[in-house]
């Protein structure tokens, strides 16, 4: 493979990665929010190795294998595996003005397009190119936890926060360094538990998983104390 | 079976200070009659209300038998989940000819009530809706068909006339009229809406351009031959319509099927149930333009219906059903392959199941659409499928727990969100529950004969039944006259009722998404114009 | 002096004596004709001067008239010879559709004075080369114009639109009159001269823009100062609207470019100013059709596409700014012509509608679409050059609309030649919001035509109009055919209006436009783009008459029979489609925008499951007036309530005021 | 061979193939969905079948009503004999580039709309303003896949894009893979096909297309059933001009012509089958959502713009 297949290959990875988390903000389903989550994994973990590959950078491959199993397979299939126990699988999340979202998202995206855009000429990294998306992913995932209702979707979008970090990471300095990662991973597969915990003990508290309705009922609570 | 309950209802009625008169004799046997003075009548439909029953038919007829005064009696049913059907009826005599109307209690009523008017001449009173129903505008208005004065083949002179659908005087707002005839190869009946753009405001249903004049027809036929004829009242439920008619008239002879029989009768209503119930979530997602579950739907009802070819003789079931009896007989082998049949065909509608709820394109259509509230769905009393998708169970098969069905353990599926979605669901849960209940009557059956030896009972004896056919429940109610004829037959389709739950489901809904909602409620135009 | 000028200044004085002609002629008839024929006259040599302009340059001239230190400076260069051109071609139509639309018109005397004084202001303004001749005819313009507004002032409505136009204008003028104090403040001299060579700074130059572009936005109606032309341009009579609406506002635009393009120069020119102009243009368009298509007055909504159709105009021009001031003098001069390309297709189409409307209002009584329908069968001829117009304004092949459009296009896709990460991706998105603008009208016009022309009449004076006189088809005739040959042959006509660019900035585009023959079109060169209306129209037609002489054969002839209603035998007027219903869609989708105020009220007395009556409503407001001039206005209320216990100390206060106030003013300037 | 007769051989196929074109979709479907489907030549028969019917015509339709299926076709018509199928320079491809392309289908677009207001039922209206409300809102997105098309090329000319992406080394381009998603998005609504309109329903209430051409019959519904074929044959090969453009050929000469033939007729054929299998396993949308999906591919193509300028200009 030559180096500029592997530079296009990168890019072309990139744009998915920015495709993935405009579809992650503009799905209505719970599923499918999930199986895009997942592409955002695999995807993840084939820019990883790609940029190992053309890096011959050797601890990138277990970070690859790392998001392969942890963020490609492991976290969607828990995630899947609440959501059918939780009987929201059917559900269907409204979005609040997909449209408009979707031009907030747009404008975020060439906002970070411009900031990044002298730092990109400083780097020369082969990965450089993929600042600016990545930085767009990392605020675009924010965005989808402001804009959703339901705790599951929200936790997504943090997860989605910590892919676009991670493929930063890849960009900006071909990978931290392994124990870093490492660490991060179990972190956030520990707080994919916790969350896990959490939306069965909400639900049997609350008996919903919206956010606005657990809102609610705390405002209730204070005015009862 | 459980008998004379309705002595519950009378003395609800005599508490509320109303006087009622038991007519045991000459009426149906199973569910006696009560007879109330004109002036309770409003007063007994309220109080029915008020106990949580549920209104199943208002009907009228002409006296003149037996003990009865010449002159018009009309009648009404109500049901309780408890306790059952109640049958309560007042008499007009010959002079007066008007009835106080019960539609502020019941909506459902109105629509009957009309019906009479149209066919009897009698005024009802203090009604919400004054407009013919189901006779249509070119019928002369001195028309009444029902009448016993009125011959059969009387011609009349075509009138001129226009219907009064209820207008927008708004100038925004423009009508859209669907129907009579509409692209598709269904039946005719005319939606009219008052629409903005895609947003409907109102929508109203013109029916009756195919009434057959089946309560006339049936007139002077005796239970052998009106049986084929109520058979026919709807084609897709010809077993429901025979079933209740062939109960009606047992009930009035006295005559007690054979448990075979009755467990015969049974395979066929849940097949039919299946058939249709396949049949229609195919054209729901037709409807929705994902067709290939529409025709994987329809490869399974032809197989279905040639099977019924092969085993009943008849693609839909027809003529299967007799007073006293069956017309088939299955045997050992055909019974087990009726078995295997139905698994197979249970197994590949769950497969069909899970690729419909997995499919989030036809699941966004069908999720949240025409939505019918339980309160509503209790106000118009919604039968069948429809009213167990919007949280209001009603079912005959539990409530009168006829046989077999009191062999069976009947699964009802609770809906609660009256959405299209819900009702498909109501729809698989049926299937495969009716598949568990063919496979279970099949490998019961008993011995025994098919068939009952029918003799007509005496003139003036009536009967009541009410069927739960794959739509909903069949009222049927008939009197025999005399040398063992039908005097007087009344069937109340799940239709009739569940049609208003149509007209209130699509308020809501964007004009496009009206065809999948009408396909969910699948009303039948046959069945309601009679 | 040159013919081209004198033919620009006796245009001048044609319109002087029309306006003056009233007091001699009294008569209706003789009224009605002279001011006709000498408004023709006037139009007839406003358009020769114009294209004499044009070809063969103009001149400058100082009048003997004027203030004895400001004699009135007037010229004809290309600029202005362009609108001489293009308020002439629309002049003259009008003309002639004016002797028949005001047959019936009993009171013509303030019609007969006004009408010429305005055609007057604004020729003055056009031929204006000092800042003081400008303002006089600007407000010449501005004032005769509202007395044209108030026209019909016996009701409360034109009295209502004539008093926010005059407010809106004086207030457009004030901040014109600001724009050239600040060049005068450079200049030293109130003549244009004086000021083009002068050098500004560059924040004087952004204040004379801002002040420029506010005020000839305000009477332009550009997003969001446009509150005012919803309201005026309906109430006026109809050829005075398609005046207004055709051609004064593209007065304002000639300002626009007068001050920026020539009296500063494209050397002043910052980046953001274009990108203002381009940002106010794609709101402007956008906002326009989406409020146009809510209409079901038809004169309001063709209001409306004015204000779309003056975004399109800007859009051209602040791409034109954006590419001038990166140093692509080209491009800025294509964007340019799109620009005047437009401003003339506009002055054209729209004039055609309000004149088709005029015609249907002449002949319905009613500017509610909601009571028309079917009038193609009673105003065949009506309804054949509304279409041209409807066509034209949709931007659709072979007509004129669709060249301009095209050619801002073509413009805005040379962005990659900016600078910038922002501006690469504006500009598209701006270019964008054309599109959908563009498409949003031919969906408005399908409502327009589909809703007033086809279908049944839903009321009886839909169903008992009659056809317009000959002189309003002539009148109507007349823009329908320009709209055609405008369409058909730009490769024509740009080099014709190609001094202006050369003017302005020093560029031009005859050598690319017609490089290949009158056939082609080819902006930049022809790997680039191409288009070629000829052919499309030839080619078309011949396809047509192929497929229509081969499926015609002897004796197939065409049964007639009753329309399909289902098998429903009583079919209403009301069961068609209508003007609401027909953008209900849109009225949805873009809620957020709308806020429409929803009425629906069914009532259901008998029974809550059976409705008796049913009522709909839906108001929508406009946004710059619920957002703007709402708060401003109840803003100076609040503040006139604060001052008023000022006015309760009588004339000592006042005296004490003043006294400061010239304190003040010493202190400052000594 | 010239170029001229070339061009004649090309728009005759685009016409005589279009039907064929959507009797493959349909063939493809129902084969998808265990059917045997009526074969690919039905839509001939169809359209043999109403050139030979009589024309029934409403008592008040107007000339509008009675022109417009020839303003549809010949627009239709004149849009197909500009996309170059197989060879990159026709005569005619000059005429008009892809932003005129789109303005004569919009033209096409316009008198239908037109027409199926003018008998006056509520149907027609109700196509009219689906359609046109939705044609508005695709119109963005359409113009801006052209836009990130037009960037490397320079051009919105058919030929000169063709020959810059024959010409250029092969290479990734995230940008022109958003655009030609957006595109081939909008290409599915503007043909009416699912999950936007259903071009085989019978429910006057859902329909856009059939809704306004409803009142038709005989030769004009023929005619303008063939333009929507045409149409969809059209797209087809627009999208494979511009995305998969290899096999065309530069010279006009016999063998380059019949390769490019075939090899149009094998990519036109993929991506008519990709259709049919998105068909069968999508439903329609509900409609007030196409609206979501239509931004979406706005979305997608001004993405396919940033990438481009993020990742393949380099800073």
């Amino acid at each position: 493979m030559s180096a500029a297949l592997v530079q296009q290959l990168v890019d072309g990875f990139a744009a998915l990665m920015l495709l993935t988390s405009f579809a992650l903000l503009a799905q209505h389903r719970m599923l499918s929010v999930l199986h895009w989550f997942a592409g955002q994994g695999l995807l993840l973990a084939a820019t990883a190795a790609i940029v190992a590959y053309g890096t011959d950078n050797e601890e990138l491959y277990i970070s690859a294998l790392m998001a392969l199993l942890l963020k490609g397979m492991l976290l969607p299939w828990l995630l899947r595996r609440v959501i059918r126990q939780l009987h929201v699988h059917r559900e269907v999340e409204p979005l609040m003005n997909g449209s408009l979202t979707m031009l907030v998202a747009l404008g975020v995206t060439l906002f970070s397009f411009h900031i990044i855009q002298p730092i990109e000429k400083t780097s020369l990294l082969m990965t450089r190119d993929s600042m600016a998306i990545a930085t767009a992913c990392v605020l675009l995932g924010m965005l989808m936890m402001i804009t959703r209702k339901k705790a599951i979707t929200q936790v997504i979008g943090f997860l989605a926060v910590e892919n676009a970090l991670f493929f930063a990471a890849i960009g900006a300095t071909n990978g931290m360094p392994l124990v870093v990662e490492i660490g991060i991973a179990f972190d956030v597969l520990i707080a994919a538990l916790i969350f896990g915990l959490f939306f069965f003990q909400i639900r049997t508290t609350f008996d919903s998983l919206e956010v606005d309705t657990m809102n609610a009922h705390l405002i209730h609570k204070d005015d009862d104390e | 079976m459980k008998h004379l309950v309705n002595t519950w209802f009378a003395e609800q009625l005599s508490e509320h200070g109303m006087y009622t008169n038991y007519l045991a004799d000459h009426h149906p046997k199973q569910m006696p009659c009560l007879e109330i003075r004109f002036i309770d009548w409003e007063k007994a439909a309220e109080t029915a209300r008020r106990l949580e029953m549920r209104l199943v038919a208002v009907w009228a007829t002409e006296g003149g038998f037996h003990e009865q005064d010449e002159g018009t009696y009309v009648y009404m049913s109500f049901a309780h989940p408890e306790h059952r059907h109640a049958l309560v009826r007042t008499l007009l005599g010959k002079t007066r000819r008007e009835i106080p109307s019960i539609s502020k209690h019941y909506i459902a009523a109105s629509r009957m009530e009309r019906h009479i008017q149209d066919m009897f001449g009698i005024e009802v009173t203090n009604t919400p809706d004054e407009r013919r129903w189901i006779k249509h505008e070119h019928w002369p208005e001195y028309a009444y068909p029902l009448l016993r004065s009125f011959d059969r083949n009387t011609r009349m002179e075509r009138a001129e006339g226009e219907y009064p659908f209820v207008q927008s005087d708004s100038e925004g707002v423009y009508e859209i009229p669907v129907g009579p005839v509409h692209a598709g190869i269904i039946e005719p009946g005319q939606f009219r809406f008052l629409a903005v753009g895609e947003q409907i405001l109102n929508m109203e249903q013109r029916l009756g351009f195919v009434h057959k004049g089946i309560e006339k027809s049936m007139q002077g036929r005796t239970a052998e031959q009106g049986v084929r004829l109520a058979a026919r009242v709807s084609g897709d439920s010809t077993v429901g319509h025979a079933w209740a008619f062939a109960q009606a008239c047992e009930y009035a002879a006295d005559i007690r099927v054979s448990k075979r029989t009755s467990y015969l009768r049974g395979v066929l209503c849940e097949r039919e149930r299946m058939v249709n119930h396949i049949g229609d979530i195919g054209a729901i997602c037709n409807d929705a333009a994902f067709s290939f579950m529409h025709n994987q739907c329809l490869r399974l009802r032809e197989d279905m219906a040639r099977q019924h070819a092969r085993l009943f003789g008849h693609r839909l079931m027809m003529d299967t059903i007799t007073p006293g009896g069956v017309t088939i007989d299955l045997s050992q082998q055909e019974s087990s392959e009726l078995i295997d049949d139905t698994r197979q065909l249970a197994a590949e509608v769950e497969h069909l199941r899970t690729i419909y709820a997995d499919n989030p394109s036809i699941q966004e259509r069908v999720i949240g659409s025409g939505s019918v509230s339980i309160s509503d769905a209790r106000d118009i009393g919604l039968l069948g499928y429809a009213g167990r998708a919007s949280g209001d169970y009603p079912d005959e098969r539990i409530e009168e727990a006829y046989p077999p069905y009191d062999d069976l353990d009947v699964n009802v599926p609770q809906g609660k969100l009256g959405d299209v979605a819900t009702r498909v669901w109501v729809r698989f849960e049926e299937i495969s529950d009716s598949a568990r209940m063919i496979i279970q009557l099949l490998e019961n059956l008993p011995e025994g004969d098919i068939q009952t030896q029918w003799h007509a009972p005496e003139a003036g004896v009536s009967g009541f039944s009410a069927i739960e056919a794959w739509r909903g429940e069949i009222a049927c109610w008939l009197r025999f006259g005399e040398n063992g004829v039908i005097d007087r037959y009344f069937v109340r389709d799940p239709s009739v009722i569940n049609w208003l739950g149509l007209e209130l489901a699509v308020r809501e809904v964007p004009v496009p998404d009206f065809p999948l909602n009408n396909k969910s409620f699948n009303c039948s135009y046959s069945g309601n114009d009679v | 002096m040159n013919t081209a000028i004198m033919l620009a200044l006796a245009a001048c004085s044609t319109a002087l004596v029309a306006a003056l002609a009233p007091l001699i002629l009294r008569q209706p008839v003789a009224q009605r004709t002279g001011l006709s024929l000498l408004l023709a006259v006037t139009g007839l040599l406003a358009m020769i001067a114009g294209i004499y302009g044009l070809v063969l340059g103009g001149d400058a001239l100082i009048l003997p008239l004027g203030l004895p230190w400001l004699p009135m400076h007037v010229r004809l260069d290309a600029l202005a010879s362009f609108f001489c051109l293009v308020i002439g071609s629309l002049l003259f139509p009008v003309a002639i559709y004016s002797q028949g639309y005001l047959r019936d018109e009993p009171r013509l005397t303030p019609l007969a004075i006004f009408m010429p004084l305005f055609v007057l202001g604004m020729l003055g303004v056009v031929l204006s080369d000092d800042a003081f001749t400008f303002m006089l005819f600007w407000e010449l313009m501005s004032v005769s114009s509202y007395f044209l507004v108030t026209f019909k002032h016996e009701n409360l409505e034109n009295r209502k639109a004539g008093y926010i136009y005059l407010v809106m204008a004086h207030l457009a003028g004030l901040l014109i009159l600001g724009s050239f104090a600040v060049l005068y403040a450079a200049a030293g001299s109130f003549e244009f001269s004086a000021m083009r060579d002068a050098t500004i700074s560059p924040f004087w130059a952004s204040a004379a823009f801002l002040l420029a572009g506010f005020g000839f936005g305000t009477k332009a109606g550009v997003v969001p100062l446009h509150g005012w032309l919803p309201e005026a341009h309906p109430v006026a009579p109809s050829n005075v609207s398609a005046l207004m609406s055709g051609i004064m506002l593209k007065v304002a635009i000639f300002g626009f470019i007068r001050v920026c393009w020539d009296l500063m120069g494209p050397g002043d020119f910052q980046w953001w100013w274009g990108a203002l102009v381009l940002a106010a243009g794609s709101s402007s368009a956008i906002t326009g059709v989406l409020m146009a298509l809510q209409q079901h007055d038809l004169k309001r909504l063709l209001a409306y596409h004015s204000i779309e159709n003056i975004g399109i105009i800007l859009i051209g021009l602040g791409l034109s700014m954006l590419l001038a001031h990166f140093g692509h003098p080209m491009l800025a001069a294509l964007g340019l012509v799109a620009a005047l390309y437009h401003t003339i297709n506009h002055a054209l189409f729209k004039g055609l509608l309000f004149m088709g409307a005029g015609a249907v209002l002449h002949s319905t009584g009613t500017r509610d679409m909601e009571s028309m329908g079917g009038l193609i069968h009673r105003m065949p001829w009506t309804a054949a050059l509304f279409l041209v117009a409807c066509l034209s304004i949709s931007a659709l092949p072979p007509f004129n609309g669709f060249v301009s459009e095209w050619l801002t296009f073509q413009t805005a896709l040379m962005a990659p030649q900016l600078g910038g990460a922002l501006l690469t991706a504006i500009v598209p998105f701006s270019a964008a919001m054309l599109a959908l603008a563009g498409a949003l009208a031919a969906t408005c016009f399908v409502k327009v035509f589909g809703v007033v022309f086809l279908g049944h009449a839903r009321t009886e004076v839909a169903a008992s109009a009659h056809e317009v006189d000959n002189w309003m088809k002539v009148g109507m005739a007349i823009p329908a055919v320009f709209c055609l040959l405008l369409g058909l042959l730009p490769v024509l006509f740009i080099p014709l209006m190609d001094s202006v660019p050369e003017l302005l900035l020093h560029a031009s585009l005859a050598g690319s436009i017609h490089a290949h023959g009158w056939l082609w079109l080819t902006p930049i060169d022809i790997a680039h783009s191409s288009y070629s209306a000829p052919i499309v129209l030839i080619g078309m037609l011949v396809l047509g008459g192929l497929a229509f002489w081969l499926l015609h054969p002897k004796g197939r002839t065409i049964r007639r029979s009753v329309m399909w209603s289902c098998g429903n035998p009583h079919v209403n007027a009301r069961m068609q489609y209508n003007a609401t219903s027909f953008s209900q869609p849109l009225r949805r989708i873009f809620a957020g925008i709308y806020r429409p105020e929803e009425d629906l009220n069914i009532e259901r007395s008998r029974h809550k499951l059976l409705a008796d009556n049913v009522r709909y409503a839906v108001h929508i407001g406009d946004m710059a007036v619920q957002y703007l001039y709402q708060p401003i206005g109840k803003l100076t209320l609040y503040a006139a309530k604060l001052l008023q216990h000022e006015h309760q100390r009588g004339i000592h206060a006042y005296l004490a005021y003043t006294f400061i106030t010239i304190l003040f003013l010493l202190a400052v300037y000594i | 061979m010239s170029s001229a007769s070339v061009q004649i051989i090309q728009a005759v196929m685009l016409l005589l193939f279009a039907p064929l074109a959507a009797g493959f979709v349909s063939t493809c479907k129902a084969r998808l969905q265990n059917r045997r489907g009526a074969g690919v030549l039905q839509p001939w028969r169809n359209l043999r079948k109403l050139f030979k019917k009589e024309v029934v015509m409403a008592h008040h339709a107007s000339w509008v009503f009675r022109f417009a299926p020839y303003i549809v076709f010949t627009a239709t018509l004149m849009a197909a004999s500009v996309v170059p199928a197989l060879l990159v320079d026709t005569p005619l491809s000059l005429t008009a580039d892809v932003i005129a392309l789109v303005a004569l289908l919009a033209l096409a677009r316009f008198f239908l709309a037109l027409a199926g207001m003018d008998i006056g039922t509520a149907f027609g209206g109700m196509g009219a303003s689906r359609e046109m409300t939705f044609s508005a809102l695709a119109e963005p997105a359409m113009l801006m896949s052209i836009f990130v098309l037009s960037l490397s090329a320079h051009s919105t000319n058919l030929t000169t894009m063709i020959t810059h992406t024959l010409n250029s080394p092969f290479a990734l381009h995230p940008s022109l893979a958003f655009a030609m998603v957006a595109m081939v998005m909008i290409a599915v609504a503007e043909n009416g096909r699912i999950p936007i309109d259903n071009p085989t329903t019978h429910l006057e209430l859902t329909m856009i297309h059939e809704a306004m051409i409803l009142e038709y019959s005989g030769r004009h519904l023929a005619l303008l059933e063939w333009a929507a074929m045409v149409k969809l044959l059209l797209f087809s090969t627009l999208i494979v001009d511009l995305f998969i453009p290899w096999g065309m050929t530069a010279q006009a000469d016999l063998t380059g012509v019949v390769i490019a033939l075939g090899l149009w007729v094998v990519k036109v054929a993929g991506l008519l089958f990709v259709l049919a299998v998105f068909e069968t396993s999508m439903a329609k949308l509900r409609l007030f959502e196409v609206p979501e999906y239509l931004s979406g591919a706005f979305v997608i193509s001004f993405l396919g713009l940033l990438s481009y300028y993020m990742l393949e200009v380099g800073a």
